[in-house]
């Protein structure tokens, strides 16, 4: 449900646009102003409203996009391979059951360097069957070559899902970008958004030229991803040699994530922490490292603490794969105890996989920073102001060498 | 008939396409299976009456047109002998290939 | 014809028209020798010619070359290998960017029957659904040919395969063979269509057709395709086993578009047995007569079945 | 959840922040559903549910059957509710302070002829609390998914649900 508000007494075209809508909507309003070719839908809770606003915005002509409602997210994906390999701007949404459905074409996409732009509205990985949110999915997922990135707020979502197409398209990076928020909390949250003016984002978004590197064009013709590989001949040398250049579009675009946040901020008036966003940190003691929507209840609970005294800050991630390695380790190099909340579990370290990867970030501090993995906000749970005190609290515990020897269940007793 | 012929293939190099980028093949693969052989047409040119039934059957496309006859071009045919059996005229016949 | 005759006026037909049509793949395909698939996709891509965008599923056809290796290709068009659940969505997806943009190409499937039929069925099924503008063909040579010769819901009852082998519980497939074309008339496609290699001027004149029907709708095309290699028979005798299958009604030649209905093209009024066909290669060597019974019941139902259907249609 | 987002929207509209949540459950005609609203001058930052809130807005006078719908409240609280009864007959926790009482479903049945309360429960909660504007809400709903005959039915609902509320100060009564 759009809900436009004019400024009273003021002409609507002066002013930036305030509406109210949810994170869905947020995300198909800021498809719709990158003018893409081509969608490809196919419905699931809690994506499902999202693909319903895209297909009306097509309906009532304020899109012009072909969108094919395929036969499922496998064929969802693949639908926008051909369409990209045939030029075109790409965009879907999906999330747990069916990004695990789409994960043969989805795990090719980034070796066929397409940028393709996907929602990943998150959710909880079944069994137990569950509908609610949670960041399984994506993270089941973090290895497959794609860049994500999360969201914190409604306006995060539709901002971050204009840059999203730019820093694809990156002649640079040339990788699908998922950009996740968080099922539930920011699907269906509603929350005041200002929108971009389309002359803007058009200027913004500047020439479109999809398949430069591949195309499947009669007028170019040329195999598209001929085997490979092997154990002899120039073949495993070849594929050492694409596999490296994607890992190096990967590093690459830690610099253009940064590159565009600060020209989107420039242009726009609204800046997003690209990779991690520190929050209070600056002479704090202990940290808090989040992920998605649950930051803004951390961040007015790392405000209370600091009002009581405790040196408390919070280093966010949003740009989740890459990995934001340096930028991390800079962030959190002068804090004494860190608590890392995962909104999903790391099965194999008994741990949070946000955890685990920190853990990695740690060996570069050069010193052992005693650490805590919590999981909470499983399959919907509210991840609140007075969790986030008890995290606190656990955390400073740290410093006293208190230190857990497993992970930290935190809605565990709701 | 210019309108059936492929479109020529570009370099990606050329064209500023990293060659680590995203596998894409524009060279055509020039190999030549004419080396599989252990069976090799002769055409009987008395009996070609040019009725195509042997360029219509052959698997590689190897059979080509001569004047007066159809041939077949030996650096790509693979020795099936399908041209041999479905000729209607009995004018090719498959003989063994010898070494060298 | 007991002279040849009409077979000599007909491929003169053929020739003289496409004669002299480039060859749109490479000389070189490491196909079996006396592969039928080579040969059908040697003439289906020459006939639809260079503005074409292809797609082969992982099998012979790519197996044989027509994508490459290793930064060589097989094929002179832009040429793609999808996945092998997914030809068809990707294929929708290159033709409908094309028709946005204005540009008149022929998105083109060229797949096996395991991908189609089987782990590919979602795909072709949604965009035969979807009315998707794509040619899509089946190299029906019924198994995993490519992967070593294992069963697909293509492949016929009683048939050896490396997974239906033959032994003193089983003797080769104990089920029926999906009938993919049939399903696809189920689908109302713009045109189905099924082909035999044995019969040029009927596969050229359903090419045209399938040509023609994806420029405005899906077109598919079934050409039954002896293999030589995993059917086990001589390399020379390829044609005449698709004849053989033709003749014995194992393989019905018709097609089908929703304006006429279905129709037979190549009616055979008295089939010969279909033990002829069997006998033929050794993936059937070891059918017991019960089995021989079962596979001509088959064959008699089917065309009892594709009959009753054509008779509706003429009936109209 | 609509009349969720058109509160969200109408606080908008007078400059406000808002954020809107509804609950995560199968949402079926006639099921119970919850949705939370907050509203800020400044930018709200959590996106978590309400546990404890300072109003309710109950827009179907048979829930309270089935759900404790002052779960969490604190004192000095207020309820706007739909209901054919008098204040006296209600069943109302210690503390609440500001109640709205309004017969909405026999309203919406002379509107819509259906029992559709969320615009005029929306009028309800404007008059009730004065946290948003009659004008401001009115120029959500312009805003919305409503249309033509569809608008003025809910524009209607939303001016009667103003108008026919009535507002009892339970404090003040209790101290007369």
């Amino acid at each position: 449900m759009t809900m436009a508000v004019r400024e009273a007494g003021t002409a609507a075209a002066t002013r930036p646009r305030h509406i109210v809508c949810e994170g869905n909507e947020a995300a198909a309003l800021a498809v719709a102003m990158v003018r893409p070719d081509m969608l490809s839908v196919y419905p699931i809770t809690p994506q499902s409203s999202l693909v319903e606003h895209l297909a009306k915005l097509c309906a009532d002509g304020r899109m012009d996009a072909e969108i094919v409602d395929a036969e499922g997210e496998h064929s969802v994906l693949s639908v926008l391979q051909g369409a990209a390999l045939a030029g075109g701007r790409t965009f879907t949404a999906t999330c747990g059951p069916g990004l695990a459905f789409m994960f043969e074409p989805y795990w090719r996409t980034p070796g066929l360097r397409l940028p393709i732009v996907m929602a990943l509205v998150t959710r909880d990985g079944i069994t137990p069957q569950s509908v609610w949110g949670g960041h399984q999915d994506a993270m089941t997922v973090r290895e497959a070559g794609w860049i994500q990135m999360y969201c914190e707020t409604v306006q995060e979502v539709l901002d971050t899902t204009i840059m999203a197409f730019r820093i694809a398209e990156h002649r640079d990076v040339m990788l699908p970008v998922n950009v996740c928020l968080d099922g539930n909390y920011l699907s269906y949250g509603a929350a005041r958004v200002t929108l971009p003016d389309q002359a803007g984002v058009d200027a913004f978004m500047g020439e479109r030229n999809i398949n430069w590197h591949a195309a499947l064009d009669p007028l170019r013709p040329m195999a598209v991803d001929p085997l490979t590989g092997g154990s002899g001949g120039k073949g495993p040398a070849a594929f050492l040699r694409y596999r490296k250049g994607q890992c190096r579009g990967m590093q690459n675009a830690l610099r253009v994530i940064t590159e565009v946040h600060d020209e989107y901020a420039a242009r726009f008036g609204r800046a997003f922490a690209p990779l991690v966003e520190r929050y209070r940190m600056d002479d704090a003691e202990i940290a808090l490292v989040t992920l998605g929507s649950m930051t803004g209840a951390a961040k007015d609970a790392v405000d209370e603490a600091r009002a009581a005294g405790r040196r408390v800050g919070i280093v966010k991630i949003k740009t989740f794969s890459p990995f934001p390695v340096e930028a991390l380790a800079q962030a959190l190099a002068g804090v004494g105890a860190i608590g890392v909340v995962d909104r999903s579990v790391g099965f194999r370290w008994n741990c949070g996989p946000v955890f685990q990867e920190l853990l990695g970030v740690l060996y570069r501090l050069g010193r052992p920073v005693p650490a805590a993995s919590f999981i909470g906000g499983l399959a919907g749970a509210d991840l609140t102001v007075e969790h986030f005190h008890a995290v606190i609290a656990r955390t400073a515990a740290l410093l006293g060498g208190d230190v857990p020897d497993g992970p930290i269940w935190v809605n565990e007793n709701d | 008939m210019s309108a059936r012929r492929a479109y020529p293939m570009r370099d990606p190099a050329a064209d500023g396409v990293p060659a680590d980028l995203c596998p894409i093949a524009t060279a055509l693969n020039p190999m030549q299976p004419g080396d599989w052989r252990s069976l090799r047409p002769v055409v009987d040119r008395d009996k070609c009456v040019k009725c195509a039934v042997c360029w219509l059957y052959c698997p590689v496309q190897c059979v080509v047109e001569r004047p007066a006859w159809f041939d077949i071009d030996l650096a790509t045919c693979k020795g099936c002998g399908i041209c041999a059996t479905e000729c209607p005229h009995r004018a090719i016949t498959m003989i063994e290939e010898v070494a060298g | 014809c007991p002279t040849g005759a009409l077979r000599y006026v007909t491929t003169a037909r053929i020739y003289n028209e496409v004669g002299d049509w480039e060859d749109l793949f490479a000389p070189g395909l490491a196909g079996c020798q006396g592969c039928n698939s080579e040969l059908v996709m040697r003439h289906a891509l020459r006939r639809v010619g260079p503005d074409t965008v292809l797609a082969t599923p992982p099998g012979c056809v790519p197996g044989m070359g027509s994508v490459g290796y290793n930064g060589l290709t097989g094929t002179k068009v832009p040429v793609f290998h999808p996945l092998l659940t997914n030809t068809a969505a990707m294929l929708a997806g290159v033709k409908r960017q094309y028709k946005r943009v204005g540009r008149d190409i022929t998105a083109m499937a060229i797949a096996g029957d395991g991908g189609a039929s089987d782990v590919g069925f979602q795909s072709l099924s949604g965009a035969a659904e979807r009315g998707e503008e794509i040619l899509f063909l089946v190299i029906d040579n019924e198994g995993y040919m490519n992967t070593g010769m294992q069963r697909s819901s293509c492949t016929p009852y009683g048939a050896w395969t490396s997974t239906t082998p033959v032994g003193r519980e089983t003797k080769g497939k104990s089920q029926d063979a999906k009938n993919l074309p049939l399903l696809m008339v189920g689908h109302r496609c713009a045109y189905v269509a099924t082909a035999s290699t044995a019969f040029m001027q009927d596969f050229y004149d359903k090419l045209d057709k399938a040509i023609a029907a994806s420029k405005h709708g899906f077109a598919y095309l079934h050409v039954y395709s002896p293999c030589t290699t995993g059917w086990r028979f001589p390399t020379e005798r390829n044609i005449a086993v698709a004849r053989t299958a033709v003749e014995t009604n194992f393989v019905m030649l018709w097609e089908f578009t929703p304006h006429d209905g279905l129709h037979f093209t190549h009616p055979i009024e008295s089939p010969r047995p279909v033990a002829d066909y069997l006998k033929a290669m050794g993936r059937f060597r070891h059918l017991t007569d019960d089995q021989i019974g079962h596979i001509q019941a088959k064959v008699e139902e089917n065309r009892a079945v594709i009959t009753q259907i054509a008779a509706g249609a003429a009936a109209r | 959840m609509m009349a969720a987002g058109l509160l969200a929207a109408g606080l908008v509209a007078e400059g406000k922040y808002a954020v809107a949540i509804p609950s995560f459950g199968f949402e079926r005609r006639g099921a119970p559903v919850v949705a939370f609203v907050r509203a800020d001058e400044r930018e709200i930052r959590r996106m978590t549910n309400i546990t404890h809130p300072d109003c309710v807005l109950c827009i179907d006078p048979t829930v309270g059957r089935s759900v404790d719908i002052f779960a969490g409240m604190r004192p000095g609280g207020t309820l706007v509710q739909t209901s054919g009864r008098a204040l006296a007959e209600l069943t109302l926790p210690a503390g609440l302070r500001t109640v709205g009482l309004i017969d909405a479903v026999r309203i919406a049945m002379e509107i819509f002829r259906r029992p559709i309360t969320n615009t005029l429960m929306l009028g309800a909660l404007a008059r009730t609390t004065g946290i948003v504007s009659l004008a401001a809400l009115e120029q959500a709903l312009a805003q919305s998914e409503f249309r033509d005959a569809g608008l003025d039915q809910n524009i209607a609902a939303l001016g009667r649900g103003y108008r026919e509320t009535q507002i009892h100060h339970l404090d003040r009564e209790v101290a007369a």
